[in-house]
């Protein structure tokens, strides 16, 4: 067995008739059953490294470079092969749970559908084993399992999405913006449950914004801006003591930490570093 | 045009082919009955004349010039058209102003009236008002504005009620703006590109419905031409002369056809 | 459970009313297609239907001549006063139900129309009793024309079960050699062949009437092979069918008449000058040709060939636009600047009200409006309903009006000419306005009285020859009744005062 | 379940108060009429031959046409609230009787018209909305505009031409067999298929669109497991929201389609008792309008209730 | 104008809105409030308790069940509707999502014209310029951004277009409603230090709505927290 699950080299993303570059030149890897985030501000290309790992990249987008997922390069493989893919090697977790389930089936059903289809279970144990993969999440299989989507809360919905990602076989997950929304709370617990994905032996890639996610999920981090790795390493190295000044200015930045706004020249140090390459990904930035 | 910008690229041959036709629809339908015979001269001696150079797509029953009653027929038709759409998008918008800036008792009423208006059938009610005022253009541009007018009522409502929730309206609010200014410069410019589209679509259905009134007998009072109108006179002709059936028709259609072809990507263009 | 609760109610439902709505195929069933629907069962308002099928019968009938026939009366007789009729009815007659048809029945259904309703204007009856076999009736003054009345589908004869307690009518159980079977929504009637009728049995053992208003509808079904007698077709779809094979059409002339009403009250129309203008400005043979596909239709007088009433040795209505401007500008008219004819400021204008539930009326009005205009006459034409004509004559509003009126009601016209043109205050609203000549009035009394063929005949030209003369009403053209029959049946007659049933003496053809 | 409770309770209510507006509507406007309803009414029982003054008057006073238009108005609705429409002034029989076998017809064939639309437009409109922006879908969609964009008195007049008359498959009018159906279910069906293709389409789109959708695909699901189990179901909403909308609609077209085939639905009812003047039935005809648009309306938010749970619970949307 | 020392006072606030079926559901009661100038009081508490209709019931856009709002010394509830408008655009708001608190068919430029020319009845243009250009430079915007539609800007900018049209209006008291929830971090920073610099400058009251804690410590001296 491999160590390292998913290895992504020199993987630039770039707008097909412009060639812009979005995401440029970015390489980290992924050790099995380890979480791993990557951390960034909006518009930093960091959802679509997760696009391009699944494979949905819009149209007008190309990825080069490569990603290598147990083994094989990624890029450039065909729609049909990746769908083999899908839900039984790697698992996006979606960022808007309550959107993300259908909202005219039981909650129940969209969990045993997978253990029905995926794992070959007969109808009956699939909704039997989707009832422990609910209870397990602490919610009740008899009730909250027979509803639907919308008479859950937010929170619930996110966790019948864990138990949809615990039903699948797939090893990898990918959770995009797994806080986006939530209040302290809420964030808390979803943060709970990112780590109990980690304890039943999956591999995690989280993408947030939110330092703190980072901070309890462990493992290793990298942080992204314009479209480029800043910084990476292992998660209380970089965020205790951050080597590069973007780094140290998102962290001044949270409430926490006297909110500081990042000074100036430090962003624009980068984009001249950068140059025009990233010039997009700059500005949204702003 | 500015329009053409917001239509996909796919459909914007679509698009200009229907503008086109209509453009000449209209064309025609201006200058033809200038160019063309009187419509309602009657040559009894040469009834179901072929083509010729004096009749230039045939003659009908009572010998009169085909061509020039198309196009006379067209004119009608559009104008009244023209007159329905008006009519309903004025009494629509105004009334949907109304009950989505309100709301409550006033939103009520309105909507119970456009259920009223909707469970009638507009055909039905024009023959009711045809009996009323003993048919003719009042009857038929009356009935059609009358039954015309809920759908643009209910989409006005829906747009007013949406922007009204919008923060930048409180904002406007805030910020001392009159009721009149808002309405003006942040409901009508959202309401007025999607009535504009409505109506390009209700213009199709008007001419659709006016002239399945003409077919059943009330419109314009004779010897004025009128598509529906033409193609009930030639029925019984159909067999051996088709064309006169087939060119009232064909023009219904092309018309209908075109209204949709432009209509239709701009709806979809609209909800994206 | 919700889902599957809704499905199954939709679905019974639509089982349901499905069911309800189709029922048998037919076959071996002679089809008759009309434009007629029944607007009630009752053969007073919808007798037509049964006594042309054959099934409801009357006392007498038309003997296809503009002649009267016995039917259920085998004869009859006038008193001396000429103010008492017998009819005596014939033996051994059955209704429908087995019942036999008795004198009460008849007496019945016969003052029903005559004495309580009076359907007829004009017609003086005070009383129908019986006599034995004979049924008696008094009328207050002469009324020669009482058979043809009696041969009306009003006083058709059914049984008296078929009423109800409080005298309307509850089915129809009548006497003719069809029986009616079932009835659908009153536009579709089942009949089968009676087989205790006391004439001649109906060969073909079912058949079945289908009102289908649309005239283009009925031609397609005549084509199509679904109907074996279409009725009333338009001459344009008569003249099509003609060609098609396993069609043949019957064409027969009806009394009946499509003429220009006038108000001559009005300027324009009240002088003879005036009306023989607007008269000679008709090209009648033009219209017949090119709209009614037949020259022959073209009125020469107010009566047609087929009627009794029919004058041979009238000077005949002609086409001579230059003699109706001479005629107008003698009646004090001039061409204004637009080469319309006015009296001052007043123009040649009027309004001209027809409707087009009788399909040729707004094709000819459109025709006429540009034969006057040719003659510098301005008409407007308005189609609208045809009650608007007796309404808009009572009120006086009408200015003309085109209509087609019906002559044949009963064979002897005289009946609907009192109506039309006799006396004002007896006068109904369909005819002349504004007209009145004693003389005419006159001459109908003494019609009234003539029970001699002969001098009838002579009173019936001298009526004929004033309306001819003074043209109260412009006659424009006559009508054809074209009938398609299909191959597959023979002996198909029509009678053009439309009271002898169709499939009599129809057979399949071999 | 209480929802439905509530929606029938207010569609009940909506369906009365539109049935009365729309019957009290009629009789307002038929006495508005420039005409005399005791001469009409003679003219439509008699024909324009027999009748005659003292007929008219004799009919006047039968049935009570001499009494003020409020008594005449105040009487029906009293009846109407012990659900009797009283007597067509025409033909004398119950209006009640009259209406349903007219509405039988017209549902019969309103709901083969849907039938046909829907197995065309159904198979039509997922295949667009699988390839959406293809060649096909581009194609159907011109095809479909130009179906909508013929009148039905045209679409009925070239099928009979092409199936009764060239073809002699199916009869040309009555209403005696299924096969009388065909035709006119067909002309009336073949606009509505070509519109409901169209929002077939849109909702297919929509949904495949939606990201629940999406997910379903992530999960691992074969394509068409998650069209059938995530896809239809939710498209299936709007359509049937469009189709209810649409049966206002086709009553429009119902009535010149009666017309064409001489079949005996309400629409042709409601014009000949128009014409007629039988105010009773045009008042009685109202009534059920009314009832019918609501009746459907009901239906389309039951059958949404049905697919939809969130619309089970109105406080759960926001 | 600028004699008061209060911006804002309310007292004995209560709320409470009606469901569907009739029940009734209690938002808050017997809440006070008062606003200084210059000062920035925070409210806390998770979604859905009230924060947002009692910001609103502050500004007159709602009304309370009982209790009284003043502005600058005058009742709101009861006064006459002209002094109310006279006052109203001294009373502003900020808005949680950026897109939508500017109408997406104007110019950022159009929208601030409108704002000043309702305000001071002014039709000239270079004096409707100077003043917006000087809005915008207190918000640390360039000017080349105004001719851009509020699609076109990102989310801090348009905050800090928002901010820079309430600051057109000179309000005595805002109410920023989670103005920076959906904004990332570094944004965020910046806008509530503009923010804070601004109350200051300006002597505006703000009541600060946010469900983050930590963020209501730095930005206010006093956190009202809300609970159901």
């Amino acid at each position: 067995m491999n160590e390292i699950l998913l290895n992504i080299n020199n993987l630039s993303i770039s707008s097909m008739p412009e060639h812009k570059t979005l995401v440029g030149s970015v390489s980290f890897s992924v050790r099995r059953g380890e979480p791993f985030t990557l951390i960034g501000e909006t518009g930093c290309g960091k959802t679509l490294i997760a696009q391009a790992l699944t494979g949905v990249l819009a149209k007008d987008l190309s990825a080069t470079g490569s990603i290598e997922f147990d083994g094989p390069n990624l890029v450039g493989l065909s729609g049909k092969e990746r769908r083999k893919l899908w839900g039984r090697r790697m698992f996006l977790l979606p960022q808007e749970p309550r959107l993300a389930l259908n909202p005219t089936m039981r909650v129940i059903k969209q969990v045993s559908e997978v253990l029905r289809y995926l794992r070959g279970q007969q109808p009956k144990n699939a909704l039997k084993n989707a009832g422990t993969l609910i209870s397990d999440l602490g919610m009740s299989s008899s009730r909250d399992g027979r509803h639907y989507p919308f008479r859950l809360s937010g929170g619930m919905n996110q966790r019948i999405l864990l138990a949809i990602a615990l039903a699948t076989p797939a090893e990898f997950i990918v959770a995009d913006e797994p806080t986006k929304g939530l209040d302290a709370d809420l964030r808390d617990s979803a943060v709970r449950l990112l780590q109990n994905l980690v304890e039943q032996g999956k591999t995690l890639l989280c993408i947030t914004h939110d330092l703190a996610v980072a901070r309890d999920l462990g493992g290793n981090i990298a942080v992204m801006y314009g479209g480029y790795i800043v910084e990476s390493g292992p998660a209380e190295k970089v965020l205790d003591s951050p080597v590069h000044p973007y780094t140290q200015g998102l962290i001044k930045a949270s409430p926490e930490n006297g909110m500081e706004p990042i000074p100036e020249h430090v962003l624009s140090s980068m984009k001249t570093a950068w140059n025009s390459s990233g010039s997009r990904q700059m500005e949204a930035c702003l | 045009m500015k329009v053409m910008a917001y239509i996909p690229e796919s459909s914007r041959l679509q698009v200009a082919t229907g503008a086109f036709i209509l453009l000449s629809v209209a064309l025609l339908s201006m200058i033809g009955p200038h160019l063309t015979p009187d419509p309602s001269t009657q040559n009894l001696s040469s009834v179901f004349a072929d083509p010729s150079s004096e009749y230039l797509l045939g003659s009908d029953h009572l010998g009169r010039s085909v061509a020039a009653r198309l196009v006379r027929g067209g004119a009608n038709s559009l104008f009244n058209t023209l007159l329905c759409v008006i009519g309903s998008v004025l009494i629509g918008v105004f009334l949907g102003l109304f009950s989505g800036w309100y709301g409550g008792f006033i939103d009520a009423t309105i909507m119970r009236l456009v259920d009223i208006t909707m469970s009638f059938p507009g055909i039905l009610l024009a023959l009711l008002i045809a009996g009323l005022i003993g048919g003719g253009q009042i009857a038929v541009v009356g009935a059609l504005t009358i039954t015309g007018w809920p759908d643009y009522c209910r989409i006005t409502r829906a747009i007013t009620q949406n922007v009204k929730s919008r923060p930048y309206v409180e904002a406007g609010v805030l910020a001392g703006f009159s009721g009149r200014f808002i309405l003006r410069k942040y409901i009508f410019i959202e309401i007025l590109p999607q009535i504009a589209v409505l109506a390009t679509l209700g213009f199709g259905r008007t001419i659709l419905n006016i002239s399945s009134l003409g077919f059943l007998g009330i419109g314009l009072a004779p010897p004025e031409p009128e598509w529906g109108a033409m193609i009930a006179e030639s029925l019984p002709y159909l067999r051996q002369s088709p064309y006169l059936v087939l060119a009232p028709a064909a023009a219904v259609s092309i018309t209908v056809f075109s209204f949709l072809l432009v209509g239709q990507p701009l709806a979809r263009a609209l909800k994206k | 459970m919700l889902k599957k609760l809704s499905v199954i109610f939709f679905c019974t439902f639509f089982v349901l009313a499905a069911g309800q709505v189709i029922a048998s195929q037919s076959d071996n069933t002679l089809v008759v297609v009309s434009p007629w629907k029944a607007k009630g069962m009752d053969p007073v308002i919808s007798g037509f239907i049964f006594t042309r099928m054959g099934c409801i019968e009357t006392l007498a009938t038309s003997d296809g001549k503009g002649g009267i026939e016995p039917k259920l009366a085998k004869r009859w007789s006038v008193s001396n006063d000429k103010m008492t009729w017998t009819f005596t009815l014939r033996d051994k007659v059955l209704f429908h139900d087995g019942t036999a048809l008795t004198e009460e029945t008849v007496v019945k259904a016969l003052s029903r129309v005559l004495t309580e309703k009076k359907l007829f204007k004009g017609t003086p009856v005070e009383s129908v009793t019986s006599k034995g076999r004979d049924i008696i009736i008094k009328t207050s003054s002469p009324f020669a024309a009482l058979p043809a009345y009696l041969s009306h589908y009003s006083t058709g004869i059914i049984a008296p079960a078929a009423y109800n307690d409080d005298g309307s009518v509850a089915e129809i159980i009548g006497t003719g050699f069809y029986r009616l079977v079932s009835t659908n929504g009153k536009t579709v009637f089942d009949f089968e062949a009676f087989d205790k009728y006391w004439g001649k049995q109906a060969s073909i053992q079912k058949a079945r009437y289908l009102a289908v208003p649309n005239g283009e509808t009925r031609a397609l079904m005549a084509e199509s092979g679904e109907a074996d007698i279409s009725l009333t077709l338009s001459a344009t779809a008569a003249e099509r069918l003609q060609e098609t094979s396993g069609i043949s059409i019957i064409s027969t002339a009806i009394p009946r008449v499509r003429l220009l009403k006038l108000n001559a009250n009005l300027d324009f129309f009240d002088t003879i000058e005036e009306r023989l203008a607007l008269s000679l400005a008709i090209d009648r043979k033009g219209i017949a040709k090119a709209v009614l596909k037949n020259q022959k239709t073209a009125a020469t007088q107010l009566m047609p060939e087929v009627s009794l009433w029919h004058n041979t040795r009238l000077e005949l209505l002609v086409y001579n636009p230059k003699k109706a401007c001479r005629l107008l500008e003698k009646a004090g008219w001039k061409k204004n600047a637009d080469g319309i004819y006015a009296k001052g400021s007043k123009e040649f204008a009027f309004e001209l009200v027809t409707y087009s539930s009788r399909p040729m009326l707004p094709v000819v009005a459109e025709a006429l409006q540009s034969q006057f205009a040719a003659v510098g006459i301005r008409m407007k034409i308005s189609v609208g309903k045809s009650t608007q004509i007796p309404a808009r004559h009572k009120d006086g509003t009408i200015e003309t009006a085109l209509l087609g009126r019906n002559f044949g009601l009963v064979p002897d016209s005289v009946g609907t000419i009192n109506a039309d043109f006799g006396p004002i205050d007896s006068r109904g609203s369909w005819g002349a306005l504004g007209w009145e000549s004693s003389k005419l009035n006159k001459l109908i009394d003494n019609y009234l009285n003539a029970f001699n063929e002969k001098e009838a005949s002579k009173i019936r030209k001298k009526i004929t020859a004033i309306l001819q003369e003074e043209l109260p009403v412009i006659p424009v053209s006559w009508y054809d009744h074209h009938v398609a029959v299909s191959k597959g049946i023979t002996g198909v007659k029509l009678d053009a005062f439309e009271l002898r049933p169709y499939p009599e003496g129809v057979q399949w053809a071999k | 379940m209480g929802e439905i409770a509530r929606i029938l309770r207010t569609h009940l209510f909506h369906g009365v108060a539109v049935g009365l507006v729309v019957a009290s509507l009629s009789f307002v406007v038929v006495n508005l009429t420039r005409g005399d309803t005791a001469l009409e009414i003679a003219i439509a029982r008699h024909g324009t031959a027999l009748t005659n003054e003292a007929l008219v008057e004799q009919i006047r006073i039968e049935e009570k046409l001499d009494q003020s238009l409020w008594i005449q108005y105040t009487r029906w609705i009293g009846h109407a609230f012990t659900f009797d429409l009283g007597r067509s002034l025409v033909s004398k029989e119950k209006v009640a009787d009259l209406l349903w076998y007219h509405f039988r017809h017209t549902l019969v064939l309103s709901v083969a018209a849907m039938l046909i639309s829907l197995v065309i437009a159904l198979p039509w409109g997922i295949f667009c909305g699988i390839f959406p922006g293809g060649s096909f879908d581009n194609i159907s969609g011109l095809v479909s505009s130009a179906l909508v964009a013929v009148p039905h008195f045209v679409t009925g007049i070239l099928l009979i031409l092409a199936l009764s008359i060239k073809l002699q498959w199916l009869p040309v009018a009555g209403f005696f067999t299924s096969r009388h159906l065909i035709l006119p279910a067909a002309t009336l069906g073949i606009g509505l298929a070509a519109f409901s293709s169209r929002v077939v389409a849109t909702a297919i789109v929509d949904v495949r669109g939606a990201l629940f959708y999406q997910f379903a695909r992530m999960k691992g699901l074969a394509e068409a497991r998650v069209l059938l189990g995530h896809g239809i179901k939710n498209a299936s909403i709007p359509v049937i929201t469009f189709i209810g909308l649409q049966t206002a609609h086709l009553l429009d077209g119902v009535v010149v389609v009666e017309t064409l085939f001489a079949w005996p639905g309400i629409g042709k009812l409601i014009l000949d008792s128009i014409l007629a003047r039988d105010i009773p039935v045009v008042q009685g005809a109202g009534l059920l309008i009314g009832l019918m648009y609501v009746a459907v309306n009901a239906s389309v938010d039951l059958i949404c209730i049905v697919l939809d749970p969130c619309r089970r619970d109105p406080e759960a949307i926001r | 104008m600028n004699s008061y020392k209060y911006c804002i006072q309310a007292e004995n606030l209560s709320k409470s809105f009606c469901r569907k079926g009739g029940k009734k559901r209690g938002l808050f009661s017997g809440f006070s409030i008062e606003v200084k100038p210059g000062e920035i009081i925070g409210l806390s508490g998770p979604s859905g308790c009230g924060k947002t209709t009692l910001g609103d019931i502050l500004l007159g856009l709602k009304h309370p069940d009982t209790g009284k709002v003043f502005w600058n010394g005058n009742g709101i509830n009861g006064s006459g509707k002209s002094s109310r408008m006279a006052l109203r655009p001294y009373f502003q708001k900020i808005y949680q999502d950026p897109p939508t608190s500017f109408p997406p068919h104007q110019t950022i430029e159009e929208a601030l014209t409108d704002v000043v020319k309702n305000k001071y009845s002014i039709g000239r243009k270079d004096i409707i310029n100077r003043r917006i250009l000087a809005a915008i430079k207190d918000v640390d915007l360039d000017k080349e951004l105004l001719k851009r539609y509020p699609r076109q800007l990102s989310g801090g900018e348009i905050q800090r277009f928002a901010l820079s049209r309430v600051l057109l209006l000179k309000p005595i008291f805002l109410v920023a409603d989670e103005p920076t929830s959906r904004l990332d971090l570094s944004v965020q920073a910046k806008i509530v230090r503009l923010l804070m610099r601004l109350a200051k400058e300006r002597r505006t009251g703000v009541l600060f709505i946010s469900h983050d804690p930590a963020l209501l410590r730095v930005a206010c001296k006093k956190v009202l927290s809300f609970g159901r």
